[in-house]
């Protein structure tokens, strides 16, 4: 049993961390409750800023950790602490002794139909980011019309709203509405397409070049005002209301279609694996590191460590960043056992 | 639309509604505007369904009116509330049941602060005893008098004489249902089907066999809004919402509009004549309006009561078309006539918006 | 038509979806800048002639952008070009409002 | 020396007499138009001018340098002043030469016309005089200068040309039937010398000026009247007012579309630009293309090089000014309710730092510091903001508007009771010079206000420091004001000086000038860089300027400290005597400096 990883959650995080295992020497465990690995990138169609396609990222990190043991739609159902370790009871009846855990359990797109004002789920025309990615990468959606005229973002879904429960900026949406808006715009040439925002917080490397993009060679709007309520119109049009805090009036307009920027919350799914894992949840709902400064990747448990989304909203470079962070940091902690 | 997304969401607005022993308190105003509407309400819940409904002449205003126009403390109105709920502790009743949908919203509103404040509600007991020496329980569970009749929809469904539906064309009915802003806005779980899709009203039209019109200004206020209507330079304003209303709703063609707050009727009634007067606009057919309801009114006319009885007659908005529509039998020369066919005199009728 | 001492007031709400903006892309086109605004202020912040007469450079074209008939506003410029200083974005606001003031007379 | 022919007549001469009374009824024309179309006054002034015997002398020195001499060219290059003036003065020298040896040998002829050019088709014999001599060597000289002129046709860059225009149809008609002329002459001559009487060169001669002159009222040939009509006008002070009109249309017609401003302009350090150089507005003003001329005009920086290397003196920037006032916006600053809120300043200087110093407020303050090192008393006008000096508006062509602005800070100069307005943006330093009437005011810049400081003793220089500046003239300074000289001396005493390559009335222009309406801020980046890499190649270790807008458009990319004159002369200067030892002794320093500068 000595010296056996188990990562849990096989989305980039999970899987650049194996990845950095197997370089390490180490043939990591992949646990990953979906029936293929990938998580939330692999859904989704291209990365900001350069517009990379993110599921070529997914195969490449695939075909890199071919030699590690990966279980797919797989469940840890229960967990004991032992002496020097861990010992996993898998869904499927295997039971590992593990020294090492790496928690890379991702976070949860948020519900958009929480947010009831904005009539996802009621309404024909509203989307989710996560269904235009799907729509982009190919699936068909009938709430999408052939010819859209006027389009809507809406940032912050479910971020920074206390009334949704949740008060963290989810802070991928800003840079992921205006990806998707020119996108929209390099489809529909002759739509206007208008951002409904908050706050722009673009603070990555070449965000700005690209919200400049978006507004000089794209012509996308943005109107700083939540939108606060949508309708349907007679001819099935969505009327949105928002202030335009700018001018400090009030303004509605018809859209043919809203895309409603869902944001990023904890994953409610693994609560009872951290619980029984005696992980601690900081104040902003996602697990708690050991520290928030420098020790991002490590729990307050020994031996557990974690990567990516499940400690807090992080782009995919952050991620990847951290998921070799962590491999590093559990090949340093195998060698004090 | 998507209906189930609808029903999904009502699902989840589901609200405990005990079927039987109510107290229940009348409206400040609802008696004058739409007279027969709290009798009716009384009438089905004791005569028809046979269920005990407590009433007693010691209740007052629950100060909601004051409150919304800025002239009265919040305090003040917490302990003309606990007098209220005092009576019914001493009645001993514990589901209260307000016809008022501010009312509503007002004792919702004061639960809710005692809860998240109990040294407040412990003061307003003070006050209380020391004002009438008077002592009450909080009740069990508080429903707005339209709640009731959501509740029961069904048997009225069964006991109904006329349905929701065009008798000449076999169709559905389209009705605008408006929900009081003091209904769910605040407090979403308090109201049947929460705030952005309420369903209580929906609900009864459905049951009744009409067809529920959802319109881009449904959320909207009916434009009383108190202050803005009681201080006259605001009026404008006041109207000036209804009219917003009117114009999303007119594509629709309604047949009719439900409500189930004391203001939201009275607006919607009179301000149609105002609009017309104003503009020469109505939004009905051949130059009437669009008939206004409420709950009450609307369950009396599926219950099979003569209209004048319901005191239609002293609607702005003439509802004989409603009447036409739904097969209701009436007596047009009767119209003017009291409950004990006294003669109520004509009343002038306006130019710009068809009446009888 | 009945004077009741009181009358429908006009809505103050912009309704983009009405709003004319063929100007405004003819704007667009004279002076691509104007697509560019995140409506930081500076320019109004630092104007000479705002301090004298309220103009805004920011309001203006965020008011076209709505269609409101604010153009009005720019009649005081003095054309000094302290807000093409300051703006963070590049824009040259000095173009702009005299693009402005020919498109939209 | 005999007649060849009895008759004086050949039909071969009808292509020349015919071209030639073309081209002087179409000028004739033309010049008449201009006159008619100046403002009463001007017209006035400017035939009375052509009466005055002492600016008749003039008219005529100035035509001979500028126009035959191209004395102006010479300076500049070289090689194009002896290709411009060998054809034009040979040219002049062969017609001149021609009427004398007529009037000598054969003076019933002269009232013919085309003797005096076909003189060796009509006269044999008459090769050995002088005056013969003189006409070969002139022909010789002028045929030097067409090979010249073919050479740089081709190959520019041998001239130190880097770009030049490309001429059109009708110019090119008109080159080649200049170029053709003197050779044919010279073949015509030399066979009718040698007795070969055939007609064809003769006859081809003739056409080749027949053609020329039909071209030249059409081509950039017109500058060769134009220009001595403009070298009248200038020194009759007539002044440009009105676009396309007067001595607007004459100085568009001067421009001999040479392409010198091309080089010269500082926007040509980005590509995209080079067809807005002054020689290609007067090409589209002459053509009547409105939307270009909007263009060019809008797009230039009004720097003033174009003017400073021309050689007939096309006004570049005011052409461009008149263009834009002729353009109408909804623009029109009603500031007749404010009150600029002077400070009362009797007997005080009264510093103007303009609307630009409020974000170079280090220039303000340099300034101030030096003021009161001095004693010297003063009030800030426009501390906390004032009206714009005028000069923006004035730039844009919005001339009326401009004007209220001038009326309204005039108003409040006046009243303040100051004896002296100093100025630090040389911007409004320029308006206030052109067009504030400020009487019993004196309007100094601050260069001029510090070194009379220094020079009487009123503020002590510090060591010198070791760094060396390279001092940049700003455009409205320099060209705009004439002053080049002051800013160097004073920087000399306070630190190194260093000479960027271009320098003085060759100035590049920073690119962050208001003088453009168009360009915008990405497309100056390339100006400014090509502005910094002439001050670069001085070797100094600083930049020195006195403009707020050089000094924030330099600071954006320079790689070295970019300081104000002001600033340099703060650091580097002491108080003299403490103030309050100035004003227990009643020394009056201020007054003492004040009657110097006011000299």
């Amino acid at each position: 049993m000595h010296d056996n990883i188990v990562i849990i959650g096989g989305g980039i995080a999970g899987m650049e961390a194996a990845k950095a295992l197997l370089a390490l020497g180490h043939t990591p465990i992949l646990i990953e409750s979906a029936p293929t690995l990938g998580g939330h990138v692999g859904r989704w169609h291209k990365l900001f800023p350069d517009l990379t396609s993110a599921r070529e990222l997914v195969a490449r990190l695939r075909s890199e950790i071919v030699g590690a043991n990966i279980f797919l739609g797989t469940q840890v159902i229960s967990m004991n602490r032992l002496a020097d370790g861990y010992s996993l009871k898998l869904s499927n009846g295997i039971v590992i002794n593990a020294s090492a855990l790496l928690i890379s359990t991702g976070f949860k797109l948020f519900e958009a139909d929480r947010k009831e004002e904005y009539g996802y789920g009621v309404y024909d025309r509203v989307i989710t980011n996560a269904d235009l990615e799907d729509w982009f990468s190919g699936a068909d959606d009938a709430r999408i019309p052939q010819q859209p005229q006027t389009v809507g973002f809406v940032h912050c879904v479910g971020s920074r709203d206390l009334k949704a429960c949740n008060g963290q900026c989810s802070k991928v949406c800003c840079a992921t509405a205006i990806k998707q808006a020119i996108e929209i715009k390099e489809r529909f040439p002759f739509a206007r397409v208008y951002c409904f925002y908050m706050d722009l917080r673009l603070f990555g490397k070449k965000y700005e070049d690209f919200y400049v993009n978006a507004q000089r060679d794209y012509a996308v709007q943005f109107i700083r005002g939540r939108v606060s309520e949508v309708s349907e119109t007679i001819d099935g049009h969505l009327q949105v209301k928002a202030e335009d805090t700018l001018s400090g009036k009030p303004l509605k307009m018809q859209l043919d279609l809203l895309v409603l920027m869902a944001g990023v919350v904890r994953n409610t799914a693994v609560q009872e694996l951290t619980s029984m894992a005696g992980l601690e949840t900081d104040s902003d709902g996602f697990l708690r590191s050991r520290d928030n400064e420098y020790a991002v990747v490590e729990s307050g448990q020994p031996g557990i460590f974690y990567a990516g989304a499940c400690t807090g909203p992080k782009t995919v470079p952050e991620t990847i960043a951290e998921a070799r962070s962590a491999a590093l940091s559990i090949h340093a902690y195998l060698k004090t056992l | 639309m998507i209906l189930e997304g609808k029903q999904r969401i009502w699902s989840e607005y589901q609200k405990d509604i005990p079927d039987d022993h109510w107290y229940y308190v009348r409206s400040c105003i609802r008696q004058n505007f739409f007279p027969a509407s709290e009798r009716m309400f009384t009438h089905i819940v004791k005569d028809v369904l046979g269920k005990d409904l407590y009433e007693t002449p010691h209740h007052t205003t629950c100060g909601g009116i004051a409150y919304h126009c800025d002239t009265i403390p919040q305090e003040t109105a917490m302990t003309i509330v606990a007098r209220q709920f005092a009576l019914m502790t001493e009645a001993g009743y514990e589901n209260y049941c307000p016809s008022c949908i501010t009312s509503f919203g007002n004792y919702a509103e004061i639960l809710e602060t005692w809860r998240e404040y109990p040294e407040l509600e412990a003061r307003i007991r003070e006050d209380l005893w020391k004002a009438c020496r008077r002592e009450f329980k909080k009740p069990r569970y508080l429903a707005h008098s339209s709640d009731l009749i959501f509740h029961w929809r069904g048997e009225i469904a069964r006991l109904a004489k006329k349905r929701l539906m065009d008798v000449r064309t076999g169709q559905p009915l389209r009705i605008v249902e408006h929900i009081g802003c003091h209904y769910a806005k605040m407090f979403p779980s308090k109201g049947v089907g929460g705030a952005e899709y309420p369903y209580v009203l929906a609900g009864m039209v459905e049951s009744w066999g009409g067809q529920v019109i959802d319109y881009p200004e449904r959320r909207h206020c009916c434009g009383y809004g108190f202050r803005q209507y009681h201080v006259k330079a605001n009026r404008g304003y006041s109207l000036s919402n209804t009219y917003k209303k009117f114009e999303s709703m007119e594509p629709y063609h309604p047949d009719a509009i439900v409500t189930n707050c004391p203001g939201c009727p009275y607006f919607l009634d009179r301000w149609q004549y105002v609009i017309a007067s104003q503009t020469g606009k109505t939004y009905g057919e051949n130059g009437h309006g669009i008939p206004v309801l409420t709950y009450e009114e609307l369950a009396g006319l599926v219950l099979g009561y003569d209209p004048w009885d319901l005191g239609l007659q002293l609607h702005q908005v003439a509802v004989e078309p409603l009447l036409d529509k739904m097969g209701v039998e009436y007596d047009p020369k009767a119209k003017y006539l009291g409950l004990n066919k006294e003669d109520l005199m004509r009343p002038e009728l306006p130019t710009q918006i068809k009446c009888y | 038509m009945t004077d009741f001492g009181f009358k429908l007031s006009k809505s103050s709400t912009i309704d983009l979806s009405r709003v004319e903006l063929d100007r405004f892309e003819e704007l667009c086109r004279q002076e691509p800048g104007a697509k560019v605004c995140i409506g930081c202020g500076s320019c109004t912040a630092s104007c000479p002639a705002g301090r004298l007469s309220g103009m805004s450079v920011r309001k203006v074209l965020l008011g076209l952008q709505r269609g409101q008939k604010v153009n009005d506003m720019l009649q005081c410029c003095m054309l000094c070009g302290k807000c093409t200083m300051v703006c963070p974005r590049g824009i040259n606001t000095r173009n702009l409002i005299l693009t402005i003031c020919r498109i939209y007379d | 020396m005999t007649e060849r022919f009895n008759d004086s007549f050949h039909p071969f001469v009808i292509p020349f007499l015919a071209g030639m009374a073309f081209v002087i009824t179409v000028c004739l024309i033309k010049a008449v138009v201009v006159v008619f179309q100046m403002e009463s006054g001007e017209r006035r002034r400017y035939l009375l001018s052509l009466l005055k015997p002492n600016i008749i002398v003039k008219n005529i020195y100035d035509i001979i340098v500028d126009c035959l001499l191209h004395v102006r060219l010479w300076k500049r290059n070289r090689m194009l002043g002896f290709m411009h003036s060998s054809i034009a003065f040979g040219w002049f020298m062969i017609i001149l030469l021609g009427h004398i040896q007529v009037l000598l040998y054969c003076p019933d002829r002269i009232s013919t016309f085309y003797y005096p050019i076909f003189f060796d088709w009509f006269i044999e014999g008459g090769q050995h005089t002088l005056i013969s001599i003189l006409l070969d060597l002139f022909l010789y000289v002028i045929l030097a200068g067409i090979a010249l002129a073919i050479v740089k046709r081709f190959y520019s860059r041998l001239f130190g040309m880097r770009r030049t225009t490309r001429p059109t149809l009708l110019n090119v008609i008109g080159l080649y039937s200049l170029w053709a002329i003197f050779p044919l002459r010279f073949i015509a001559e030399q066979c009718a010398r040698s007795g070969n009487l055939t007609l064809a060169p003769w006859w081809a001669y003739s056409i080749a000026l027949c053609v020329f002159m039909c071209v030249l009222p059409f081509s950039r040939y017109l500058h060769i009247p134009a220009e001595m009509m403009l070298v009248t006008m200038r020194n009759a002070h007539i002044t440009i007012s009105r676009p396309g009109k007067g001595i607007a249309r004459v100085q568009t017609d001067s421009c001999p579309n040479c392409g010198v401003c091309i080089d010269a302009c500082p926007m040509n350090a980005d590509p995209a630009n080079l067809k807005d150089s002054t020689v290609y507005l007067t090409r589209q003003i002459r053509r009547h293309n409105d939307r270009r001329v909007g263009q060019i005009s809008d797009k230039c920086m009004l720097c003033g090089k174009c003017t400073s290397v021309c050689q007939v003196g096309v006004d570049g920037p005011k052409l461009r000014i008149l263009a834009r006032a002729a353009r109408k916006y909804n623009i029109g600053p009603d500031f007749s309710n404010v009150r600029p809120d002077v400070p009362k300043s009797s007997g005080k200087i009264l510093y103007f730092g303009g609307c630009m110093s409020q974000l170079t407020p280090l220039i303000g303050r340099s300034i101030e510091s030096v003021l009161k090192k001095s004693g010297v008393e003063y009030k800030w006008m426009d501390r906390d903001g004032g009206l714009c000096c005028g000069r923006p508006l004035h730039t844009a062509g919005r001339l009326k508007e401009a004007r209220e602005l001038v009326l309204r800070n005039q108003e409040a100069i006046l009243a303040s009771g100051a004896h002296t307005l100093l100025v630090s943006c040389p911007i409004c330093y320029r308006e206030f010079k052109e067009r504030y009437v400020l009487p019993g005011i004196s309007v100094i810049h601050y260069a001029d206000f510090m070194i009379e400081l220094i020079q009487s003793g009123s503020i002590g220089l510090k060591e010198k420091s070791d760094i060396c500046y390279v001092y940049h003239d700003p455009c409205e300074l320099g060209r705009g004001c004439g002053m080049y000289e002051t800013p160097r001396r004073l920087i000399a005493q306070a630190a190194g000086i260093a000479e960027a390559p271009k320098n003085r009335t060759e100035s590049v222009c920073c690119g962050g000038s208001l003088g453009s309406l168009s360009l915008d801020f990405a497309h100056r980046e390339k100006i400014t860089r090509a502005s910094l890499q002439n001050l670069y190649d001085s070797g100094a270790d600083a930049i020195a300027t006195a403009c707020p807008l050089c000094q924030a458009t330099f600071s954006r990319y320079s790689d070295r400290p970019v300081k104000d004159l002001a600033q340099i002369i703060d650091e580097q200067t002491v108080a003299v005597i403490d103030n309050s030892r100035r004003r227990e002794t009643g020394c009056d320093i201020e007054g003492a400096t004040l009657a110097k500068i006011g000299n």
